[in-house]
C-alpha cells in the first residue's frame, strides 16, 4: 500500500535521509529502527508531508503523494504521531481530537467527527469528557491524545513515532496491545518507530533499520535482531534480550 | 538616452552617500531595539520615546545647566538605561508570561505616557540644542559631520555588542533567556538579573542613539513618531537578533528612502522601502542573512 | 448551545438598544454611542483573526480602502455606496489575499507578522496621502452631499438612524464572531496558532483556513470604515487607515477582552468613553493630563487584567462556579487503569 | 434670565500643531476673551469654553459637537488646522450654528462650499503663495537682475492641509510672473530625513525656495540644506514655522538672517499711522499680557496677534451689531451682523479691512480685504518689507555675500 | 549529601508529593522509580528548586536549600538533567554548553569541562555548530546531559535520562552513569527503564502517588515483589 523509493532528504549539506526505499503492505506492523539521528523522524516528516522530500517517490495507494501538503496526505488516509507530543493546550482534549476528525476526514461532519473522537478517546483509553483539559495529562497521557489524534484521521496507514516512550513498563504492555488492537480491530496498517526492543519485537511483523539515513538491514524481527551490523550500531548488549523476544513472539505467532 | 545618463550625477552619488549615513542613524536607533525586540523578545512599542526623552535629557542638560556636552552624553546614557531597567520592572516584568501581544499593548501604553509626560512636563515646543557641527566638503558634495558620528557610533556599536552577545558568557544567557525562561535556574542564571541587564543595555543604546540624534532633530514629543516602525522594520529586516543583519537592513532602507525620494516624490520613497520590506519578507522571512532553510 | 436564559438576556438588551434613541435623545451623547459602535465592529472585527494569534497591524489599511475607495467612487464615478461598499470590500478582501497568502504560505507568523503588516497599513496611509489629487491627502476627504435621494447615497442627516444601522452592523459583528466561535474552523485556528505543523498533521489546510479568516476579517473591517465615512462624512488618512488606527484596534480589542464575544466592545466603550471623559475632565486647564492617565490605565489594565476588563471578569465568575481543575485531573487518572 | 453669549473655542493644545503654533493662536484669542470676560457687550456677559483638538480632526469633530449639544454654545471659535476645519465648517452649518474662523487659512475650507454660517477674517492659503511671488516678481529684475523666464524658482510644502494650499497659490503666482518653476514637491512633516530633497534642490538649483513648513521639518530642511551646501539668493517661508522666530533662531542660528515669511502682518509691526487710533492701545495691551503669559520671548508671534485681532473683530464689530441690529445673538443675527461688516483698510490690528463675500460667491464667507505681508528676519528683527504701503524698510534681497545660503 | 524532610508540593492546588523522605549519601547513586505520573519529575524539579515545597525541608550538605533562590542552587553543586531535555533549541551546542558553563566557579574551567564533555559524547563535538533545537532526540539528550555536566556539579540529577534513546546510546548512559558515579559524583537518576536502573543504582525509592511506596538496595528492589509486580513484568 505503502511503496518508497529513493527518498532523500538534505538538510543544506548534511543529508539526513539518503536513498532509502521500502514498501509495507496492507494490514503489516513495520517497525522502524535505528540510533538516534538515523533519520526515522525524517522519514515520517516526509511520509506525512510536514517536510518535502530532496528527491524520491512516495507512492501511496497507488498515488504520488511526495511533496504533497500535509493535510492533502492526510485526508489521502495517512495519520501521524509525533515524537514530542503537540498537543493543542487551548483546547479541551476532546477538541484536540474532534479537530482531527473533522480535518483529518476532509471536514464532512461535525457529527461523524465527534463520533471518531469518542472512538478514539475511548480506543486509547482518554475521558471523552468534553471539557477536559489537555493540562492534566502527563507524559503517558500526551502519548495517548498523539495517538487519538491520529487514529481520529481515520488513516488506513498510521505513523507512531515512538508512542511508548517515557511510559511505565505496564502502560507500555498495554500501549503495545493497542497497537496491534489498531490493526487487528481496525485493519489499520502501522509504521512504528521504537527505541524500546522488548516490545517491539513481540509486536511487529517486520523491522527495518536505518543508520545515517541509510537502509542497513530489514526483514524479520529475529533475523534483524541477528544481524551483526544492527547489534553493532543500535542493540549492543540489548542484542540477546532483543533476541529472545523476538523468538518469543514468533513462536507465539507461529502457535 | 542622455535623460537617462543624465541620472548619473554627481547628485545621484551625494544622494548614495546620503544614503548611507541615514543608514547610520537608523542603524543606530535599530540596535537596541533588536537586543530587545529580537533576542530577549520583549516588545517595546515605545523604543523611539526612550530615544525622544534621552533628547529632552541632552537638551536640558546643555542648554539649561549647561554641562558639556561630553559630560551629559554619558549621563543621559545612563539616564535612559535605568529609564530601559525601570520599564522592564515595572511594565515587562509582570507580563512576561502573558502573550507577547500584551507586551505590545502595556508598553503601548507607556508610549502614551511618555508622550504625555513630555507634553506636560516639557511643553509642546519645539527644542534644539543649537549645536552646529562644520560641514565635510568633497567638492560639489557635502556632508553632515552629525551624521557622520552616528554612522562611525552604530558601527562600533554593533561590532561591540555582537562580540558580547557571541562572546561573553552573559551575552549568551540573553540570547538563550527568550527560548526557555524557566529552565534558566537551572544553569545558575537568575533570570531577573539578565532581563535587568539587557533592559539596561537596551535603554543605553537608545540613549546613545538620542545623543547623537538631538544633533540632528529637533527635540518635541513626538519626535519618536518619525522613526518608531521604521526601526520596527529593520529589525525584522535583518533578522531579529541578528546585528549584523539589522546593520545592513538599515542601509538598505536607507538608500530605499534616499534614493526613492531623488527620482520621486518623498513619500513614495516610503511607499517603496514598505513594499520592498513586505517582498523581502517573502523571499527572505528569517532576514536579509538568513541562509535559505 | 447558548442556553435558554442567556438568550433572553440577550433579547432583552437588545430591545432597550433599540429603543434608546426614541426616549433618549441627546445628540452629542447618540453621537459617542454611534462612534462606539462603529468602532465596536471594527474592533470585534480585528478580534476576529487576533484571538487567533494573528496580530494585525495591517487593519488600518482594510479600513482606510473600506472608506476612501467609497467615498472616492461616489464622488469620482457618482457610484452609491450600496455598490461602492461592496466594491471597496472587495478591494480591501483582495489586498488581504495578496498579502495574506504568501504570508501564510511561507510560514510567517509571530512578530514577522505584525511587522509585514504594519507596514501594509503604512503604504496604505502613504498612498493615499500621496495621490492627494484624488483624495485629497492629507486634508482629507469629504463625500460630496447627495443632491436626490438620501437612501441611495447612504447619507442621513437624523442620528437616530445612524443609530440604529451603526447597531445594525455592531450586532451583525457580535454574530459573525459567534459563528466562527461555535464552528469547526475555530478549533483549527486555535490550533494553528498554537502549532502549525501539528494542525497540518491533524489534516487542516492551514494556509486555506488563515486566509479564510483574515478574508472575513479584512471585509468586516472595510465596511467598517466605509460606514464610518457615511456617518462622518468626512476621513483623513490618519483617522480611518495607517499605523494609529491598526494600533487603536489592537488596545481597544484587547483591553476589553479577545476571547469573548463582547470584549471588543466593552474596549471600545471604555477607550472612546475613557478618552472623552478624561480629555473632557482635564479640558484646558491641565493640558496633556488626559492622554498621561489614559496611558497610565491602559499600562495598568493590561497588568492586572491581562485577558481583558470582560474577560477576567467573566473568568472570576466562571472560577467562582466551576469545579477546581484537580477534578479533571482526577478524572484523567482515573480513565488511567493500572496505575 | 441674564443674557448670554456662549463661545465654544477649540485650537491644539496638545500634539504636533500645538508647537506649530496653535497654542499661540489659542493664547491670543484667550488674552481678547479673557478681557471680555468681567466686561459685557450691549448686556451681554461673554462666557468663553475652550477645547483642545489634540492635532486630530476627529476630536476637533466631537469637540464641536459636544461643544454645541452639550454646552449649548451659541457659537464657535478658532480652529488652526485646516484639516480640522473642512470637517467641522461642515458640521456646523448643517446644525445652523455661526462659526467664526480666527486661523485655518486653506481655501478648501469655504471654496466652493456656499457656507451660510462660516466666517473667516483671515487671508486664505492661496494668497499667501500668490503674495510672496508677487513680491519676488516685482523685484525680480532690480535686486535678482533676472528676467521672470530666467528666475528659477523651487517650491517646497509639507504635505498637510496648510502646505498643500500655499503651494497651490505659489504654483499660480509663479505661472503669471512667468516664472521657470524647477522643482515643486511636498514632503511629510514628519519624515525623518530630508537629504533627498535637498539633493534635488541641490539639482534643480533654484535662485528663490519657497517653502512652506511646520517648525521640527524647518529646522531639519535647513540644516540639512546646510549640510549639504544648497545655495540659493533668497529664502521665501510661509507663516506657521515661519511665525515662529524664536523656534528657528534656535535650531538654525544665524542662518534664519535675512529669511523671509509671509503671514498677517504682526500686529506689533503694524503701521500704526493708518491705523484706527483706537487699535493702537489695545495692541499694546496685548503685548504687555502677551509677556506676563510667555516672559523672555524676543519676537511676539505673529500667531498671536492673528488671533486676537481676529477674536477682537468679532467682538467690537460683529457682535454688537449682531445685538443691537438684529436681536440677538442667534446665529442668523451674527450671520447678518456679519454680512454687514464693512471696514476700511487700516481698520483691523492685521492693518487689513474686512468685509465678506457673500451668498452666491465661490468663497462665501471669505474677507475679501485681509492680505498677508512678507516680512524679512534681519538681525533679530522682523520688519515688513511688502507690500509699499505696510513696508518699513527695503528687502535684502539677494542673500548678502558671505551668508550660510549665499550663491553670490 | 542530601537530605529531603516531609516535603510536600505540588502545582497550584494540585498536591503532587506528600510528606516526602528522601536521603542521598555522598558517592552514592540513587534511583527513583514509578509510574507515570507519581511525582518523581516534581521530586527533582522541589530539589533543584523550580517549584518551591509546600511544607518540609530540603537540605544539601546541610545548607538549607528552601530558602536558597533557584539559581543559586546550582552553585552547591547540583545539576538538574530536566525531564524532555529542555535544551535552547535556537542555540548552538556550543551555546548550549557554555550555558551549562554560566556560573562563575565553572567558567574558569569552561575549556576541561567542555574536553570532557566532548570525550563523553564525541557525537556533540561533531555538531558543536547545529542548533540544538534541530538534533535528533538521541543527540538533544547528549547535550542536555552534557550541559549539566558543565558545571562541574556535585550531585547530579536525571530525569529519564535514557527516555527516547536508542538501546546502545542507553547502554551508554547507563555506563556513563557508572562512570560518573565512580568519578566522586553523586546521582540521583528517575528512570522507567527499571531493570537496567537497578544495575547501576546503589539503592532505589519507589514512588507512588506522591508517596515512598518502599525503598532499599537495587537487590532488594530487584527481589520485591510490588517491584516486580508492577515493573518487571513477572
Ligand atoms: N531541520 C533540520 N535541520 C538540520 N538538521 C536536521 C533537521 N532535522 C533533523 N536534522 C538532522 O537529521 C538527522 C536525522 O534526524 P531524525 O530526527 O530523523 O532522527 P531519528 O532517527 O528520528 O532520531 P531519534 O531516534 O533520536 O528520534 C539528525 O542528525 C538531525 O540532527
Ligand atoms: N506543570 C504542571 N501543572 C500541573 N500539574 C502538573 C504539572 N506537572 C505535573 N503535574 C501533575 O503532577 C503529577 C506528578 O507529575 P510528575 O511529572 O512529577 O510525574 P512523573 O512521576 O514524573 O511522571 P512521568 O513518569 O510521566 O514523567 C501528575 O499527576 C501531573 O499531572
Ligand atoms: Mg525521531
Ligand atoms: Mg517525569
Amino acid at each position: 500500500m505503502l511503496e518508497v523509493s529513493g527518498l532523500v532528504k538534505r538538510f543544506g549539506g548534511f543529508t539526513a535521509v539518503n536513498n532509502v526505499s521500502f514498501r509495507v503492505d496492507q494490514g503489516e506492523i513495520l517497525g522502524l529502527i535505528g540510533p538516534n539521528g538515523s533519520g526515522k523522524s525524517t522519514i515520517f516528516n516526509m511520509l506525512s508531508g510536514t517536510l518535502a522530500p530532496t528527491s524520491g517517490s512516495i507512492l501511496f495507494a497507488g498515488h504520488e503523494i511526495a511533496g504533497l501538503a500535509p493535510h492533502r496526505i492526510i485526508n489521502s488516509g495517512i495519520g501521524r504521531t509525533f515524537q514530542i507530543p503537540r498537543p493543542f493546550r487551548r483546547l479541551s482534549i476532546f477538541e484536540n481530537v474532534a479537530l482531527a476528525g473533522f480535518y483529518g476526514q476532509g471536514r464532512h461532519s461535525r457529527a461523524k467527527a465527534e463520533e471518531a473522537a469518542e472512538r478514539s478517546l475511548a480506543m486509547v483509553g482518554l475521558p471523552t469528557d468534553r471539557h477536559a483539559s489537555v493540562d492534566g495529562l502527563g507524559a503517558a497521557g500526551l502519548k495517548k491524545l498523539e495517538l487519538a489524534k491520529a487514529l481520529a484521521t481515520a488513516p488506513k496507514l498510521l505513523l507512531a513515532d515512538e508512542s511508548l516512550g517515557g511510559l511505565d513498563e505496564a502502560e507500555m504492555d498495554q500501549a503495545a496491545d493497542m497497537l496491534r488492537n489498531i490493526r487487528d480491530e481496525l485493519g489499520i496498517t502501522i509504521i512504528w518507530v521504537e527505541h524500546i526492543m522488548g516490545v517491539l519485537m513481540r509486536v511487529v511483523d517486520r523491522v527495518m533499520v536505518l543508520d545515517h539515513g541509510e537502509k542497513i538491514s530489514e526483514g524479520l524481527p529475529s533475523a534483524v535482531a541477528g544481524d551483526p551490523r544492527v547489534i553493532e550500531v543500535y542493540l549492543g548488549t540489548d542484542a540477546e534480550t532483543t533476541q529472545a523476544a523476538a523468538a518469543e513472539a514468533r513462536r507465539r505467532a507461529g502457535g | 538616452m542622455q535623460a537617462f545618463l543624465d541620472v548619473f550625477d554627481i547628485y545621484l552619488l551625494e544622494a548614495v552617500i546620503n544614503g548611507i549615513l541615514l543608514g547610520g542613524v537608523l542603524a543606530l536607533l535599530a540596535l537596541g531595539l533588536n537586543l530587545i525586540f529580537g533576542v530577549i523578545d520583549v516588545t517595546w512599542i515605545c523604543y523611539a520615546e526612550l530615544v525622544m526623552i534621552g533628547m529632552y535629557g541632552m537638551y536640558f542638560m546643555v542648554q539649561y545647566y549647561g554641562i558639556s556636552y561630553f559630560v551629559a552624553a554619558p549621563l543621559t546614557i545612563l539616564l535612559v538605561a535605568v529609564l530601559g531597567a525601570a520599564l522592564h520592572y515595572l511594565v515587562i516584568a509582570p507580563l512576561l508570561t502573558a502573550p507577547p501581544i500584551n507586551q505590545l499593548l502595556a508598553t503601548g501604553g507607556v508610549l502614551f505616557v511618555l508622550q504625555s509626560f513630555a507634553t506636560v512636563t516639557f511643553g509642546i515646543d519645539f527644542r534644539n540644542l543649537g549645536i552646529r557641527l562644520p560641514v565635510l566638503a568633497f567638492g560639489d558634495m557635502n556632508f553632515s559631520y552629525a551624521r557622520l558620528l552616528s554612522f562611525v557610533a552604530a558601527l562600533v556599536g554593533m561590532v561591540a555588542v555582537y562580540l558580547f552577545m557571541t562572546r561573553t558568557f552573559t551575552g549568551t544567557a540573553i540570547r538563550a533567556i527568550s527560548q526557555d525562561r524557566q529552565i534558566m535556574a537551572l544553569m545558575g542564571v537568575d533570570a531577573k538579573r539578565i532581563y535587568l541587564i539587557t533592559s539596561a543595555l537596551g535603554g543605553a543604546l537608545a540613549g546613545l542613539a538620542a545623543c547623537l540624534l538631538v544633533l540632528q532633530y529637533d527635540v518635541h514629543p513626538f519626535v519618536g513618531l518619525s522613526f518608531g516602525p521604521i526601526t520596527f522594520l529593520i529589525c525584522v529586516l535583518g533578522g531579529l537578533g541578528n546585528f549584523i543583519g539589522g546593520f545592513i537592513a538599515s542601509f538598505v532602507f536607507a538608500e530605499i528612502i534616499s534614493l526613492g525620494g531623488l527620482f520621486s516624490d518623498l513619500e513614495w520613497g516610503y511607499v517603496l522601502a514598505f513594499a520592498f520590506f513586505i517582498v523581502m519578507m517573502f523571499i527572505r522571512p528569517a532576514g536579509l542573512l538568513a541562509r535559505r532553510r | 448551545m447558548m442556553g435558554r436564559g442567556r438568550l433572553a438576556a440577550w433579547g432583552v438588551g437588545l430591545a432597550a438598544l433599540v429603543a434608546l434613541p426614541f426616549v433618549y435623545r441627546d445628540p452629542y451623547h447618540l453621537h459617542i454611542l454611534v462612534l462606539i459602535l462603529i468602532w465596536s465592529f471594527a474592533y470585534t472585527s480585528w478580534s476576529m483573526m487576533g484571538r487567533f494569534g494573528l496580530v494585525s497591524l495591517g487593519h488600518g489599511g482594510f479600513m482606510g480602502i473600506g472608506a476612501y475607495v467609497t467615498a472616492l467612487l461616489w464622488n469620482h464615478a457618482g457610484l452609491s455606496p450600496w455598490f461602492g461598499i461592496p466594491i471597496s470590500m472587495a478591494a480591501a478582501g483582495a489586498l488581504a489575499m495578496i498579502v495574506g497568502y504568501p504570508c501564510f504560505r511561507f510560514r510567517i507568523t509571530g512578530h514577522y507578522f505584525v511587522l509585514v503588516t504594519l507596514a501594509l497599513s503604512g503604504i496604505v496611509l502613504q498612498v493615499i496621502t500621496a495621490t492627494r489629487d484624488y483624495t485629497g491627502g492629507s486634508l482629507g476627504y469629504t463625500p460630496n452631499r447627495a443632491s436626490g435621494n438620501k437612501l441611495l447615497a447612504l447619507q442621513f442627516d437624523d442620528k437616530t438612524t445612524w443609530y440604529l444601522i451603526a447597531l445594525a452592523i455592531w450586532l451583525f459583528g457580535i454574530v459573525v464572531w459567534h459563528w466562527v466561535d461555535r464552528s469547526m474552523a475555530r478549533y483549527a485556528l486555535e490550533a494553528i496558532s498554537e502549532d502549525e505543523d501539528a494542525a497540518a498533521a491533524a489534516g487542516v489546510n492551514v494556509t486555506a483556513e488563515k486566509l479564510k479568516i483574515t478574508l472575513l476579517s479584512a471585509l468586516m473591517t472595510a465596511l467598517a470604515g466605509a460606514i464610518y465615512c457615511q456617518y462622518q462624512m468626512f476621513i483623513t488618512p490618519d483617522t480611518v487607515s495607517g499605523i494609529a488606527v491598526s494600533l487603536q484596534m489592537v488596545f481597544a480589542a484587547i483591553v476589553g477582552g479577545l476571547f469573548v464575544s463582547l470584549g471588543p466592545t466593552v474596549g471600545a466603550i471604555i477607550t472612546i468613553l475613557l478618552a472623552e471623559s478624561l480629555r473632557i475632565g482635564f479640558g484646558t486647564k491641565a493640558v496633556g493630563w488626559d492622554n498621561l492617565v489614559y496611558g497610565v490605565l491602559l499600562v495598568l489594565f493590561i497588568i492586572f487584567l491581562p485577558k481583558g476588563i470582560l474577560g477576567s471578569l467573566l473568568d472570576r465568575l466562571k472560577l467562582q462556579r466551576k469545579v477546581p481543575r484537580a477534578h479533571e485531573q482526577k478524572a484523567v487518572q482515573v480513565a488511567r487503569p493500572g496505575t | 434670565q441674564e443674557k448670554k453669549l456662549k463661545i465654544g473655542v477649540i485650537y491644539d493644545l496638545t500634539g504636533p500643531l500645538a508647537g506649530g503654533g496653535s497654542e499661540l493662536q489659542y493664547t491670543g484669542a484667550r488674552i481678547m476673551l479673557d478681557q471680555y470676560s468681567a466686561k459685557e457687550v450691549e448686556g451681554y456677559k461673554i462666557e468663553a469654553i475652550y477645547a483642545d483638538a489634540q492635532s486630530k480632526p476627529d476630536v476637533a469633530i466631537n469637540e464641536a459637537i459636544r461643544l454645541i449639544e452639550q454646552e449649548k454654545v451659541d457659537m464657535l471659535l478658532g480652529f488652526f488646522s485646516s484639516a480640522q476645519c473642512v470637517p467641522v465648517a461642515a458640521r456646523v452649518e448643517q446644525l445652523k450654528k455661526f462659526m467664526w474662523i480666527t486661523t485655518c487659512i486653506s481655501s478648501a475650507v469655504l471654496e466652493n462650499k456656499n457656507y451660510k454660517y462660516v466666517f473667516r477674517p483671515q487671508a486664505s492659503g492661496d494668497q499667501f503663495g500668490m503674495m510672496t511671488m508677487d513680491f519676488i516678481a516685482q523685484n525680480a529684475k532690480e535686486k535678482l537682475g533676472k528676467d521672470p523666464k530666467d528666475l528659477r524658482v523651487a517650491i517646497i510644502h509639507e504635505d498637510g492641509a496648510y502646505g498643500v494650499d500655499v503651494a497651490k497659490g505659489n504654483e499660480a503666482g509663479a505661472k503669471k510672473a512667468g516664472f521657470n518653476i524647477v522643482l515643486r514637491e511636498g514632503y511629510s512633516a514628519t519624515a525623518p530625513d530630508l537629504s533627498a530633497l535637498v539633493t534635488k534642490l541641490k539639482r534643480a538649483k533654484p535662485d528663490v525656495v519657497f517653502h512652506t513648513g511646520y517648525n521640527p521639518d524647518i529646522t531639519l530642511l535647513l540644516r540639512q540644506a546646510r549640510e549639504q551646501g544648497l545655495k540659493f539668493a533668497a529664502l521665501v517661508g510661509h507663516g506657521a514655522g515661519y511665525g515662529v522666530y524664536e523656534k528657528l533662531k534656535e535650531g538654525l542660528g544665524a542662518d534664519v538672517n535675512y529669511v523671509f515669511n509671509t503671514d498677517p502682518i504682526s500686529i506689533w509691526l503694524a503701521n500704526q499711522k493708518s491705523m484706527d487710533p483706537k487699535l493702537p492701545p489695545i495692541i499694546k495691551a496685548i503685548g504687555e499680557e502677551f509677556d506676563k503669559r510667555k516672559p523672555g520671548v524676543a519676537i511676539r508671534s505673529a500667531h498671536v496677534g492673528m488671533a486676537a485681532s481676529n477674536t477682537n473683530l468679532f467682538l467690537t464689530d460683529v457682535l454688537p451689531r449682531a445685538i443691537k441690529k438684529y436681536g440677538g445673538v442667534d446665529p442668523d443675527s451674527l450671520r447678518k451682523a456679519a454680512l454687514d461688516t464693512d471696514i476700511p483698510e487700516g481698520g483691523t490690528m492685521l492693518g487689513f479691512g474686512v468685509k465678506f463675500h457673500g451668498e452666491g460667491s465661490p468663497m462665501a464667507g471669505q474677507n475679501e480685504r485681509s492680505f498677508p505681508v512678507v516680512i524679512q528676519y534681519v538681525d533679530d528683527k522682523s520688519y515688513v518689507v511688502w507690500p509699499k504701503s505696510q513696508a518699513q524698510r527695503e528687502a535684502v534681497l539677494p542673500l548678502p555675500k558671505g551668508t550660510t545660503y549665499s550663491n553670490q | 549529601m542530601l537530605e529531603l524532610r516531609g516535603v510536600n508540593a505540588g502545582y497550584g492546588t494540585f498536591q503532587a508529593l506528600f510528606d516526602l523522605n528522601l536521603d542521598v549519601k555522598g558517592g552514592e547513586a540513587v534511583g527513583v522509580i514509578g509510574p507515570n505520573g507519581a511525582g518523581k519529575t516534581t521530586l527533582m524539579r522541589v530539589i533543584s528548586g523550580l517549584i518551591r515545597p509546600s511544607r518540609g525541608s530540603i537540605k544539601m550538605e546541610g545548607v538549607d536549600l528552601v530558602a536558597t533562590p533557584a539559581h543559586k542552587i546550582v552553585s552547591l553543586g547540583i545539576a538538574h538533567v530536566p525531564e524532555n531535555r529542555r535544551l535552547f533549541s535556537q542555540l548552538t551546542v556550543d551555546d548550549n554548553l557554555k550555558m551549562g558553563a554560566f556560573m562563575k566557579e565553572a567558567r574558569d574551567h569552561y575549556a576541561e569541562r567542555l574536553e570532557v564533555v566532548f570525550d563523553l559524547f564525541p557525537r556533540l563535538k561533531e555538531r558543536r555548530h547545529q542548533m540544538a533545537g534541530t538534533m535528533s532526540g538521541g543527540e538533544q539528550q547528549m547535550c542536555a546531559i552534557g550541559r549539566a555536566m558543565m558545571s562541574n556539579p556535585k550531585l547530579l540529577l536525571l530525569d529519564e535520562p535514557s527516555a527516547g534513546l536508542a538501546p546502545v546510546v542507553v547502554q551508554q548512559v547507563f555506563e556513563l552513569v557508572k562512570r560518573i558515579r565512580a568519578s566522586g559524583l553523586t546521582v540521583l537518576i528517575v528512570e522507567q527503564n527499571v531493570q537496567q536502573v537497578l544495575k547501576v543504582v546503589d539503592r532505589a525509592y519507589l514512588i507512588e502517588a506522591g508517596t515512598i511506596r518502599s525503598s532499599g538496595t537495587s537487590a532488594e528492589m530487584l527481589a520485591s515483589d510490588t517491584v516486580k509486580e508492577a515493573y518487571l513484568g513477572v
